[in-house]
């Protein structure tokens, strides 16, 4: 209804291949960046901020490091919530261990981290496939959470294994308020979505899709399987790390290793169901989907008085039945009902 | 007037003494021929005599117990299907192997990953040579989309196209490869005969326009008398012919083999 | 010596019960190639309805039975509200919808039933079996036995089931080919339907055997994933791999945990299992009794 | 740069446009993918190496050159570097057989031809014995020629290389011939299809071609920003007047699609501010619209069919910017606008149309008032390519359905005795090519050109055509009489496939109708009838009074008009079987014979002058497998009712 798309021709590749091809969406992207970054400031409160919008952003960076995984490369993995366990308290001991290093430059050596462990568990993708894969990758989450636990030098021998994030300070300032630390982390998951966004569109991405869709094809046209599983290991399992390691500085700030467990695995496994397999936008929808569904069921629990131990089994039964509704009518999640409503909003008034 | 003109050049793969087996199973038998240069070179044989496993030999998908690969003078029996991308063998498959979840250009784009050198860091950002490289690799693509005349499915996700165009993507994504040789594993199985037509001209054209040597499996007997230089014949993992269509035509073993019951 | 034999048949014994919950998953994937995540599921809903039903004054005798009832109902809701509409999905697709599956049982059981632990009497005691430690030394607890042989008879039965008679036969074609089935007319909801609800039996004795042990409890939900690294090692096709299986990793888990376990620092029986199984798979990933695979193209 | 005054020859005007917009596209083509553009300056150049090639190859002035193919910009440039040289282009229809373009080669002594493939290549060598001097063929895409041992053949790509290398080699070259053309030199001939007889080449020079491409321009105020698709044949004067008489007049930007397939997508993408099309594909595109519509949800519809009615009701007045229309009106129709109007101009790739154009045939006053309420300025005008399609426009708020606009500035026009539409511009041909008879027959002494059309000025002096002249007739009372326009007018209802009217000599008019089966058919379901086929349904009472509606409400239309009152259809008869090319009926380009069904129906034309109720008749009908059979039925005839003549008849 919106779209005017006559005479927005093309004349160069540059132009026919960017991100936003269709000048209603660049508007449209332009306003809300706007929003982001000068009006929820402006409006929003600590309490949105800290509850709200900064888990949102975290979750759907480490959503969108397992969608690379999983959506694009097609390799399942149960065992998300360890690679951001790993980015945390690596860069907990970066910026430990190593005097003056610059926060950023820790959580990037955290994600690093997260990578290389991602390529170790990822070996197995080589030889397993499907469900034994998907299998196999819990056993990256109970080893790392029991590592973690068991190897006191990581948690700097803290008798719980609870450690305290350092402050997160930055370029010389400090991020305390909610609203800073919100400005902060929307910053690094921008960056990194549209280096998400660059990749699936150019020929690493490609080599992704091609293993998850014919990886016999894939092969005999160049693609080395090994490779391209391992970077996607490598990227998704560093965008989780990063994911993680913001998880506890800017969200958390104490955390304990049994807060990357199984359930949070899952948590972002169900985001990328819902919000759209093999769609960044999707990692997105879907992250604020899984955050504010809790808090919707939660008030209406509230409003029933009901107990909050009820609210939480009524949850987890609502993401479940979700989860099994979207498989069932739009296995594409969210992402493809939104590219669906855009479709019929290009075709207006016509149905197809 | 196309085909007199064309002429055969050296030859480029040689295959001695080929035989594979799958766990006592004889697939091929001791066979051997060669391929020469901007030949269009025709396996042929009823069901079962092993012409797939013969392409899946020569790119490098199995890799024989006995014998010899020879392309380009070169041993090359040890490669596996990497090192045969890398020669500029590309082919394609009998059943469609297309990338379902992504669209026809992107899966041609994939026929140029060995082209591509840019590092995941350049491609994320998005900067400098991976542009440039997504830009030029672009071009020779859209050349080739016009060749294939697919112009107007250039976007849509190849799971949506009927069959005979998804078989001409096919083509079209190992074409990006500008491959020397390209095998093709019954590219027109399952076609009406217009489609036929069509991938007919389109085989034709690329091993006039570009030189290409064509190694390919057809059932159509029509189709490979018309455009084959020479055929191989195949039966029961063992060769039983090989020469011009017209040798072919009057081979009593091939005869034989083809009508079944005349010994 | 008699230490580790006591060990080895311990492990084994808690084998012969991560083989029975392997066989659940092996059953479910046979016949309709669903990795069924919610098996573990399953297993804490079956007990916590059992346990459910005798706080309320029931017999075990009763409520077992009721479980029972219970758990085909689950299964054949699960056949008609899941299974159905996705059929001739993705296997990866089926998987996601029981990892739905699983919260959604988890939390109704819960709901229904509250999320205390609940303890369960079954009325075997958990003492070493005198008659075994007289003449052996070796200290065997009489409970797992008994569980061992609950379930080793159990694991037969279904073995039988599944070789021997007509269902079983019907099961087999469905699980090499769905269509063929369906077209020499074997219904596929049927057999699907048949299949969830042993799988629910099977649950439900797991769940009363673990259960007794520990309480009923969340916690119970883990046993599947015990179960998972013997499908890896075992093959998610195999009976004879789940059986197998079940007691390598039965066996090898409490070895490591008592050799291993105290120079690393103990607890590593959550993770060694998959270790084991991914560095067997990487030796031979056709597992076990799989056959090789020769991909055609 | 000597001689002329810069502009009064197309390659001057190219010279011109790269000198002052250089960097401006001056064509675009859909090719691998993307518009691939080429500024005026770009433009020049290839111009410029293309007439060095051809004289190179020894194209010399006064000599014709072939351009055969679908839109491409290479083939518009050859026009230029044609014109360059003091040669004269001379497009042929890319659709044409082989045998076709052999009279046009030989007629035109055509020695080179810039074609665009390897189809077009073929015809040409398919004819080569019949066109011994055909020497020389530049083809476009070299695609399927490698292979061909042919000498008379050479890439476009290399004549451009040979053209650089003359040009480097004779500096001077290119500009002392720019500079030889005159402004009445013949700047392209164009060949007509006439209905009877061979084609005629019709010559036009730079003069006249200019004096309607710039009276085009400065009328509808054209300027170099505006954007056209062209994907009319080019052999068509109507497409070399748009995309490149006036691109060149006004400087704007041709816009070739991707292939014939593509056009409707490219348009689209484009989205031209000034566009041309024939009334059947408005048609079709407004047929699409509707199909389109039916599988749209309830609400949509109900939202669609509301708007469609404001837009009815209000949306040509808004666009004219009449006076008198309420803020109610207003307001609706701006929602309109922006729920279905805009995006149904959208979809059809029409939303910065700014001026579109429809010619060549009648168009439905339903489907031209379609497409003027959802805002997009469609006009009619009426030409030949005789007067290089420039004879009347209709001016921006000044729309009649019926008519074709006022006389275009520089155009007279008069009406002849017989009522036959006489024209003298500036804009006139030359003569036809080798024919000065038929130059001399169409073109009177006075300098009037005979456009073999019939029609008249309506009260506010615009231009109506009715018919083809030889077609008029007069009534029994001295009355003109237009079958055509009458049964036009009948043809605009969906129901009504065909129509004969008869009234030619006698003292009423009269009219076979066919009613067409699909829309029919649909009417008679919906409301629950039952039918067996054509005849059935033909004869039945209730199609009768659908058809009745039908012609009452044309006559209604022709009694407001008191040139043709008198031509009120008074009685009419559905036929029992449909008109059929097969039973000789129509010709195979589907017009009517009107002799032949005088003829055949003679019984039912006799009945209808006798004021029977009903007559049963026989015919022979020829069926699909070549048997001939009978069809026999009883043929109701119905009376229509009719007005009396406007009184103002002699404000005529």
């Amino acid at each position: 209804m919106f779209y005017r798309e006559a005479g927005q021709f093309k004349t160069s590749y540059d132009a026919d291949s960017q991100i936003f091809p269709i000048r209603q969406d660049r508007i449209g992207v332009a306003l809300m960046l706007a929003v982001a970054f000068v009006v929820v400031p402006l409006v929003a409160t600590p309490y949105v901020f800290s509850a709200i919008l900064i888990p949102f952003l975290i979750f759907a960076l480490a959503a969108l490091g397992l969608n690379i995984l999983t959506g694009y490369a097609g390799q399942i993995s149960l065992g998300t919530a360890a690679f951001m366990a790993v980015g945390a308290f690596a860069s907990y001991n970066f910026v430990l261990r190593i005097p003056g290093i610059p926060l950023l430059v820790a959580f990037v050596l955290g994600g690093l981290c997260a990578a290389a462990v991602g390529i170790l568990f990822g070996l197995p993708s080589l030889r397993i496939r499907g469900f034994y894969l998907a299998a196999s990758t819990l056993a990256t989450q109970f080893f790392v959470v029991w590592c973690l636990t068991k190897i006191p030098w990581l948690t700097n021998n803290s008798s719980s294994g609870v450690i305290t994030a350092q402050k997160l300070e930055m370029f010389g300032y400090a991020f305390e308020s909610p609203a800073s630390k919100y400005l902060l982390v929307l910053c690094i998951v921008l960056v990194l979505a549209l280096a998400a966004k660059n990749m699936v569109r150019c020929s690493i991405g490609r080599s992704w899709m091609a293993i998850r869709d014919m990886d016999v094809a894939a092969e005999v046209i160049g693609f080395r399987p090994m490779r391209t599983k391992l970077t996607a290991f490598a990227i998704s399992s560093f965008y989780c790390g990063v994911a993680g390691a913001l998880y506890a500085y800017a969200y958390l700030g104490t955390v304990e290793p049994e807060a990357y467990n199984l359930d949070l695995s899952f948590r972002i496994l169900f985001m990328v169901m819902i919000g759209g397999m093999g769609s960044i936008l999707g990692s997105f929808l879907g992250a604020a989907f899984i955050i504010l569904l809790p808090i919707f069921l939660s008030q209406f629990a509230h409003g029933f008085g009901l107990p909050n131990s009820i609210a939480s089994n009524l949850e987890a039964m609502v993401f479940g039945a979700l989860i099994i509704f979207f498989l069932i009518v739009e296995p594409h999640g969210l992402a493809r009902l939104w590219q669906i409503g855009k479709e019929k909003l290009r075709l207006w008034p016509f149905p197809h | 007037m196309a085909i007199a003109a064309r002429k055969s050049g050296d030859v480029i793969l040689e295959l001695s003494n080929i035989s594979l087996s799958f766990g006592g199973v004889k697939a091929l038998t001791d066979i051997s021929f060669d391929v020469r240069e901007h030949e269009i070179r025709a396996i042929i044989g009823p069901n079962g005599a092993g012409k797939s496993s013969m392409l899946n030999v020569i790119n490098g998908v199995y890799r024989p117990q006995q014998g010899a690969i020879r392309f380009h003078g070169e041993v090359r029996t040890d490669m596996n299907t990497h090192d045969a991308a890398r020669y500029g063998i590309a082919r394609t498959f009998q059943n469609i192997a297309l990338f379902k979840g992504m669209s026809v250009l992107d899966n041609i784009m994939t026929g140029r990953n060995l082209m591509m050198k840019a590092t995941f860091i350049e491609q994320a950002i998005y900067f400098g040579r991976a542009r440039r490289e997504e830009m030029e690799h672009r071009r020779r693509v859209e050349q080739i989309i016009d060749f294939l005349e697919i112009q107007h499915i250039r976007k849509t996700p190849v799971g949506r196209l009927p069959y005979g165009l998804q078989k001409r993507v096919e083509l079209a994504r190992a074409l990006a490869a500008e491959p020397k040789m390209l095998l093709l594993d019954e590219p027109m199985a399952g076609m009406n005969v217009e489609e036929k037509q069509d991938m007919c001209r389109f085989v034709l054209d690329t091993n006039d326009q570009f030189g290409t040597t064509i190694v390919l499996i057809e059932h159509d007997m029509g189709v490979v008398m018309d455009i084959s230089d020479r055929v191989v014949v195949l039966d029961y993992g063992k060769k039983i012919g090989d020469g011009t269509p017209e040798e072919i035509r009057a081979n009593p073993a091939v005869i034989s083999a083809y009508l079944g019951t005349v010994h | 010596m008699q230490f580790f034999l006591e060990v080895l048949l311990g492990g084994l014994l808690s084998g012969v019960m991560y083989a029975l919950v392997a066989l659940g998953y092996v059953l479910i994937f046979k016949a309709s190639g669903v990795f069924n995540y919610a098996q573990g599921a399953m297993v804490f809903f079956a007990a916590l309805t059992c346990v459910g039903f005798s706080e309320m004054g029931m017999s075990l005798w009763l409520a077992a039975p009721l479980t029972m009832l219970v758990m085909v109902a689950l299964a054949l809701a699960t056949e008609r509200i899941v299974l159905r509409p996705l059929v001739n999905q993705n296997e990866i697709t089926l998987f996601m919808a029981t990892i739905g599956l699983t919260f959604f049982i988890e939390g109704l059981a819960q709901l229904v039933w509250g999320s205390q632990v609940h303890p369960l009497e079954l009325g075997i005691e958990d003492v070493p079996l005198q008659w075994m430690l007289d003449r052996t030394g070796i200290a065997v607890s009489q409970f797992d036995l008994i569980a061992a042989l609950i379930c080793a008879i159990l694991v037969a039965a279904l073995a039988v089931l599944f070789s021997k008679t007509k269902i079983g036969r019907a099961l087999r074609a469905v699980a090499d080919d769905h269509q063929a089935a369906q077209a020499v007319g074997i219904p596929l909801q049927y057999i699907w339907a048949v299949v969830w609800t042993v799988a629910g039996f099977v649950a439900l004795v797991a769940g009363l055997l673990w259960g007794s042990r520990n309480g009923v409890q969340f916690a119970l939900t883990f046993v599947a994933l015990k179960a998972l690294p013997v499908l890896i090692l075992g093959g998610f096709t195999s009976v004879p791999g789940a059986i197998v299986g079940g007691l390598i990793i039965g066996a090898s888990e409490k070895l490591a945990e008592v050799y291993l376990g105290p120079m690393v620092g103990g607890g590593i029986e959550g993770w060694f299992p998959y270790v084991l199984a991914l560095g067997f798979l990487l030796v031979r990933p056709e597992g076990l009794f799989g056959e090789k695979i020769i991909r055609r193209v | 740069m000597t001689g002329g005054d810069p502009g009064d020859t197309f390659p001057r005007l190219l010279l011109q446009h790269a000198a002052v917009r250089g960097n401006r596209p001056a064509v675009r083509e859909k090719d691998l993918g993307i518009w691939q553009t080429w500024t005026w300056s770009e433009e020049a150049a290839e111009v410029r190496a293309m007439a060095c090639g051809l004289a190179a190859q020894g194209f010399k002035r006064g000599m014709n050159l072939a351009i055969i193919g679908d839109n491409r910009p290479r083939l518009y440039w050859a026009f230029a570097a044609a014109q360059a040289l003091g040669g004269v282009p001379v497009p042929l229809y890319q659709d044409a057989v082989a045998q076709e373009m052999v009279f046009v080669l030989e007629n035109a002594e055509i020695e080179f031809a810039i074609v665009e493939d390897q189809e077009q290549v073929d015809k040409l060598l398919e004819t080569v014995e019949r066109t011994p001097q055909l020497q020389h063929i530049y083809y476009d895409d070299p695609r399927g020629l490698r292979n061909y041992p042919h000498d008379r053949l050479l890439a476009l790509d290399r004549l451009l290389e040979i053209g650089r290398e003359f040009d480097r080699a004779n500096p001077g070259f290119y500009e002392q011939s720019v500079a030889a053309g005159q402004p009445d030199d013949i700047a392209v001939m164009l060949y007509t299809s006439g209905t009877t007889g061979k084609p005629k080449g019709v010559c036009q020079t730079h003069a006249s071609l200019l004096a309607a491409a710039r009276g085009g321009r400065d009328f509808d105020k054209l300027v170099p920003e505006d954007e056209v698709l062209s994907y009319l044949p080019m052999a068509w004067v109507g497409d070399n007047l748009f995309s490149y008489a006036q691109a060149l007049a006004a400087g704007f930007t041709i816009n070739c699609p991707e292939s014939g397939d593509t056009v409707m997508i490219d348009l689209r993408e484009i989205g031209p501010t000034y566009y041309f099309a024939p009334p059947r594909v408005f048609e079709n595109l407004l047929t699409q619209v509707m199909i389109r519509m039916e599988d749209a949800s309830k609400l949509k519809q109900a939202l669609f069919h509301y708007f469609m009615g404001v837009a009815r009701r209000v949306g040509a007045d808004i666009l004219d910017r009449k006076p008198g229309i309420g803020a109610g009106d207003r307001l609706l129709y701006a929602l309109g606008n922006f729920m279905v109007y805009g995006p149904l101009r959208n979809v059809l790739g029409m939303s910065r149309v700014r001026v579109a154009y429809t010619a060549g045939a009648a168009i439905g006053p339903d489907l031209f008032r379609f497409y003027r309420s959802i805002g997009i300025n469609l006009k009619q005008l009426y030409g030949a390519t005789e007067t290089c399609a420039y004879v009347c426009l209709q001016p921006d708020g000044q729309i009649k359905l019926d008519t074709v606009g006022l006389p275009a500035p520089g155009v007279e026009v008069k009406i002849a005795d017989n009522g036959e539409v006489l024209v003298r511009s500036a804009a006139m041909l030359k003569g036809y090519y080798k024919r000065p008879d038929a130059t001399a027959e169409s073109i009177d002494p006075d300098g009037y050109f005979r456009t073999g059309d019939a029609g008249f000025f309506d009260a506010d002096g615009h231009l109506k055509i009715i018919d083809r002249a030889k077609d008029v007739g007069k009534l029994a009372g001295g009355a003109v009489y237009a079958p055509n326009y009458i049964e036009n007018k009948l043809k605009f209802f969906q129901y009504i496939k065909e129509a004969v009217v008869f009234g030619n000599a006698r003292d009423m008019v009269c009219a076979f109708i066919n009613i067409d089966l699909g829309a029919v058919g649909n009417w008679a379901e919906r409301r629950g009838l039952a039918y067996s086929g054509y005849t059935d349904l033909a004869a039945k009472p209730e199609v009768y009074e659908l058809i009745k509606t039908c012609v009452e409400q044309v006559n209604v239309e022709l009694a407001a008009d008191p040139m043709v009152a008198d031509s009120q259809v008074h009685r009419f008869l559905i036929l029992h079987k449909e008109l059929d090319p097969d039973d000789d009926e129509l010709t195979r380009t589907r017009k009517v014979r009107r002799g032949f069904v005088e003829e055949k129906y003679k019984v039912l034309i006799d009945a209808l002058y006798a004021g029977r109720a009903s007559q049963y008749i026989e015919t022979m009908v020829k069926f699909e497998d070549g048997r001939t059979g009978k069809v026999g039925a009883d043929v109701r005839i119905c009376d229509a009712k009719y007005l009396p003549a406007a009184p103002a008849r002699k404000a005529a």
